[in-house]
């Protein structure tokens, strides 16, 4: 059985990606899961400078999902490329790099420093978080934004490009237009909804942020609609994710149209989640005698099994 | 390196209305717990609560023969999770991720070892007073509660040896008022040439008032926090606590990887959200 | 105490409506719920005509959520008027009825035609309904559709006319001053997000319709996080929806910004949860000494308690 | 009127792998159930799974003096409620809501009654049998399965003094094949001056097949529809099924408040989708 998928030019060995912010930088669980088993991993989100992100409490638990306010506290590519990428490289891991910039210079700076990094294997553009005024969410929700900022990273660096969409946008497949326009490789989505919960006993937000990016198995049926969109709009290799928690939801994501997922909240949940997913997976391609996992990508039969009996 | 248990549950012994002892079966996790560590409780098996809940290491239990055979938490209902694991019955199973985080460092003697617990502080005291008397030091434990009936557990503290000096915010057992107070008054009496290390783990300002005595009395002091916790394991740093690192400059560090327990003079107390 | 809340020109005795399509046209429940002990009944989206609506399946259940896509079956505006809206009158219901067309012509019609009906409260526009393409969907994602049908339709009616709004936008708020600017007398959000679910055995989409409405307590986090924007860009009353389950949700709400809130897929689930959420909502009146419950909407305090102690 | 009972499991005793018979306490809705009535069950005490389930109302339960305590429900494993219905233990609670829906109308002497049931379409025939034998109604179950063990109940029937005819796909018990052929060779041995009335419950296809052999030989048939229910009220439009009103004109019915049980002749089979 083949699990491999390409995503571009990097080719993984299976399509299970720990999504950006939900892994650490990857070495805090070099010791429990063997980093080179997984598609790669998403290490969280980086500027140039580190940064301390936001006043606690964080992270609040909803119906089926969390929201976060982290604020992309981080270290700054130069001790990621010093202080992480070494072991990174040691534990033969896939790394996909996530960057996050105020202006378009700091996207190009981060991925020429970041190109030219032994063991950095894909960019992926984190233009969409929710949470912070400056994490690019400005470029993630404009369509001349998303276009003008990927492709002057696409011509900064040699590295695969994937632009990380954010879902709260009325026609996410316009994004993925644009961002196949401007020179992408691939894109990933979703990230976070923009979502808040309050205290009601002291009417105060429950984050101190006010606002956080919401998460995990409640934000599902959205994300693979939206994948499904992007599916039709673009050629495109997806990276889809939302709330992936089991081998069942990574095949959604594929039929839907994702050549590879990414796993971030449900890792919380169950760190050693991820040979879970691949034997679930490896059941399911046996039992519909799938060789080779990609032939998945796109599947979704959409002829009506049942016509409509009555002019409606 | 962790390991995730699906525990079955040995026992749920209510000690009061919000407070009870849950024994699970996770030999694999016994073994291998140090004093101050917790595991990430699993609380239902839906998806709602989603995220697992951490607890503190209450107790090793150990088959007769001495080999372990899982750990107890003590368990306070404050929300949900705590309210789901209050009422769990025996045989249930509950997935258990552990053991976590960095623990205490006993003291030898002559070294004196001072516990400091308010409410469901005590947790991590248990193991952490057996580790001190199996290396011979004295050891005693400062306990506040809000009432007496708040009070659990002493008679686990007193067969093991440990020494009790217990407060109540209302009076109703030993020292009147907050544990600070008596604490104090020890300290006062005993001369600065005894060296003596505090261990303190309770609510925030609780914890800050010890850490502030500690200091004033030139005594070195572990607080073990008590923060959210999305995973435990340092992938999603919601858990940050302001820390100086060894420079003095002020970080946000990861408590579940860089603590739960750390030495109080790192913790910049007066930026910490509680 | 004092429950009762003002949705412009109407009072009515509690902030608790049923939402549309999820409570029939009430007389379903009749027997089992006192009708007049509820803030109001919001009936199933009519149009002029009946229509049959989607095949089925037409609701699969999703984490903390579900979707659906009904496709607005419905009798039709007369119909209604003539066998549902006699018995909504004798006991003693405050009705809003949900109004789809296909144009504004239609919208029109329809505000007319319930104007001269003796019972009707309040019409609420549904401009937001993602599984239909005739349901009004293409007035709600348009500011100058939405600024439109909204004049339109106030123009042709003396009740209060009520525009629902999809989350489905980049920003909703500016949907809410498209409402405002145009007349409405209130705004009413969510309606539900467009979402999918697949069955990964059969390589089918779960509903016949392939995409359908996901609604419950999954939304919430998003669905406060709207009401909470728009109460920052209208004065309008805003009545909240959006996974409402318990009176905590309902005061989440309201101290977002809700005037007052629907509840209706928890209402799926638990039918009688109407006296539930009133009297948790009298215990925290108690509990807080609350006089007038309508002084708790928009008191969500947002001065941080804590500062950033560190540049980030 | 449906009433909502947080009822205690009396017992939930597993017949096979994945078929069990769930005891719940709830008087009230024991009252007032009618043959063929429902119950709309929450699975667990969470948001997920959220929506509450269907299921027939098996049998009543009665204390020894006869008044109503209760009632089960035949519950078949086949997603993520009924599992957990089927794993659920004595002494857990779960909400009850009910009785719901159009109930069966049972024939009085002489008109015979057959009941035609497919696997768990058995769920609702023991209470119309007893409701039936209590009229002196003579009454027969046709009971298709796909092999001998799921053939599971028949004693219940038994004891009831109804006659059996059993078929099985795989010829492990009674005529092999499906229900139909014994009941179309049966109904065509009945003298066309004998009046009788079909029941059915159990898959779509069988009892659209069921449907077309009651037609063919002029019988009426009542015939109990399983659609997926959002409510269970009216409220939410989910359980639709195509029927035709008095006009004959098709329509979407809700099979909850309408049905669960129909007038075969009423359903547009072409149209009912499975
Ligand atoms: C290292 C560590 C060890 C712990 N050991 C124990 C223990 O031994 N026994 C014990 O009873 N508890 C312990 N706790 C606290 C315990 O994890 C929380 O009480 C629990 O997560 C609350 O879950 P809930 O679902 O009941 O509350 P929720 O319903 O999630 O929340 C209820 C309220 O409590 C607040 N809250 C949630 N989590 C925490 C937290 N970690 N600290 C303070 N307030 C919180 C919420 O903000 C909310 O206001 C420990 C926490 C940490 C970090
Ligand atoms: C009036 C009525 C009476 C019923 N009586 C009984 C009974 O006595 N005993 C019993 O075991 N079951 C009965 N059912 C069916 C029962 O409600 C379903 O099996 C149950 O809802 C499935 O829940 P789940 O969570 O296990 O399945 P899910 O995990 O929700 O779904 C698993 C699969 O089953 C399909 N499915 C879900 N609901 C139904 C349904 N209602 N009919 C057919 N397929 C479905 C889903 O589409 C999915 O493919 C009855 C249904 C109705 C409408
Ligand atoms: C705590 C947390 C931190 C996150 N940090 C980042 C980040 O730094 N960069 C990024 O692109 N996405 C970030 N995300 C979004 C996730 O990568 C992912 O897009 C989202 O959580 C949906 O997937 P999930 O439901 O599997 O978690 C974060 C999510 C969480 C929960
Ligand atoms: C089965 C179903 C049918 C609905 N039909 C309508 C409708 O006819 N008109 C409308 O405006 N909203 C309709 N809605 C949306 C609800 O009124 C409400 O906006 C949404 O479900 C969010 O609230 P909730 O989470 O409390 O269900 C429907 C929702 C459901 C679940
Ligand atoms: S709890 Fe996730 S980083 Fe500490
Ligand atoms: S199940 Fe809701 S209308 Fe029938």
């Amino acid at each position: 059985m083949d699990l491999s998928v390409a995503i571009g030019s990097l080719r993984i060995p299976n399509p299970l990606i720990a999504a950006s912010g939900c892994f650490g930088y990857g070495v805090e669980y070099a010791d429990s899961v063997d980093l080179s088993s997984l598609g790669g991993v998403a290490v969280k989100g980086l500027f140039l400078a580190p940064r301390e992100g936001h006043v606690p409490p964080r992270i609040v638990e909803t119906p089926s999902g969390m929201l976060n306010a982290i604020g992309l506290q981080g270290i700054g590519v130069h001790r990621f490329i010093d202080e992480k990428l070494p072991e990174l490289r040691e534990r033969k891991a896939t790394v996909f790099v996530n960057i996050c910039g105020t202006t378009i210079d700091e996207y190009v700076e981060l991925a020429r420093i970041l190109s030219d990094a032994d063991g950095v294997h894909a960019i992926e553009l984190n233009i969409s978080c929710p949470n912070i005024k400056e994490g690019g969410i400005t470029f993630g929700c404009s369509l001349p934004g998303t276009h003008n900022v990927v492709s002057a990273v696409r011509r900064a660096t040699r590295l695969p490009v994937i632009p990380k969409l954010t879902p709260n946008v009325t026609d996410v497949a316009s994004f993925a237009r644009a961002a196949e326009e401007a020179g992408a490789d691939a894109i990933s989505l979703v990230n976070t909804f923009l979502a808040m919960a309050i205290d009601v006993e002291t009417r105060r937000p429950k984050l101190t942020n006010i606002v956080g990016g919401l998460s995990g198995p409640a934000i599902r049926p959205i994300a693979v609609r939206m994948v499904y969109e992007c599916r039709q709009a673009v050629k495109l290799p997806i990276i889809g994710m939302g709330g992936i928690a089991t081998a069942e939801d990574v095949l959604e994501f594929m039929i839907a149209g994702a050549t590879a997922v990414q796993v971030g909240t449900a890792s919380f949940v169950d760190p050693f989640i991820w040979t879970k997913l691949l034997d679930g997976i490896r059941a399911y391609m046996r039992r519909h005698r799938i060789e080779t996992l990609s032939d998945l990508t796109g599947t979704l039969d959409t002829t009506a099994r049942h016509k409509a009996w009555i002019s409606s | 390196m962790p390991v995730d248990v699906d525990a079955a549950v040995i026992s749920n012994t209510r000690l009061s209305d919000d407070y009870s002892v849950l024994a699970l079966a996770a030999p694999a996790i016994a073994t291998h717990a140090l004093p101050g560590q917790f595991v990430m409780l699993k609380t239902s098996r839906g998806r709602d609560p989603l995220l697992r809940r951490p607890f503190s290491i209450f107790q090793i239990l150990r088959h007769d023969d001495g080999s372990p055979r899982g750990v107890t938490v003590f368990n306070k209902r404050i929300g949900k999770g705590t309210s789901l694991l209050y009422d769990v019955e025996a045989g249930a199973r509950l997935e258990c991720l552990g053991p976590l985080g960095r623990p205490f460092d006993p003291v030898d003697p002559p070294v004196l070892a001072w516990m400091v617990a308010g409410g469901v502080g005590l947790a991590p005291f248990v193991t952490l007073a057996e580790a001190l008397i199996a290396r011979g030091t004295a050891v005693t434990l400062f306990y506040g509660a809000r009432r007496a009936a708040d009070l659990h557990c002493a008679p686990i503290f007193e067969r093991l040896g440990v020494s009790i000096a217990v407060s109540t915010e209302d009076g109703s057992r030993g020292t009147p008022g907050l544990i600070t107070a008596p604490l104090s008054t020890a300290l006062s009496a005993i001369p600065a040439s005894q060296p003596l290390r505090l261990y303190v783990c309770g609510p925030t300002p609780m914890m800050r008032a010890v850490a502030g005595v500690a200091a004033s009395h030139g005594r070195p002091c572990d607080v073990s926090l008590e923060q959210v916790m999305g995973c435990g394991l340092g992938g999603c740093y919601s858990c940050v606590v302001p820390a100086r690192d060894a420079g003095g400059v002020p970080h946000h560090t990861r408590s579940c990887i860089d603590g739960p327990v750390f030495d109080a003079t790192r913790i910049v107390w007066e930026a910490l959200v509680h």
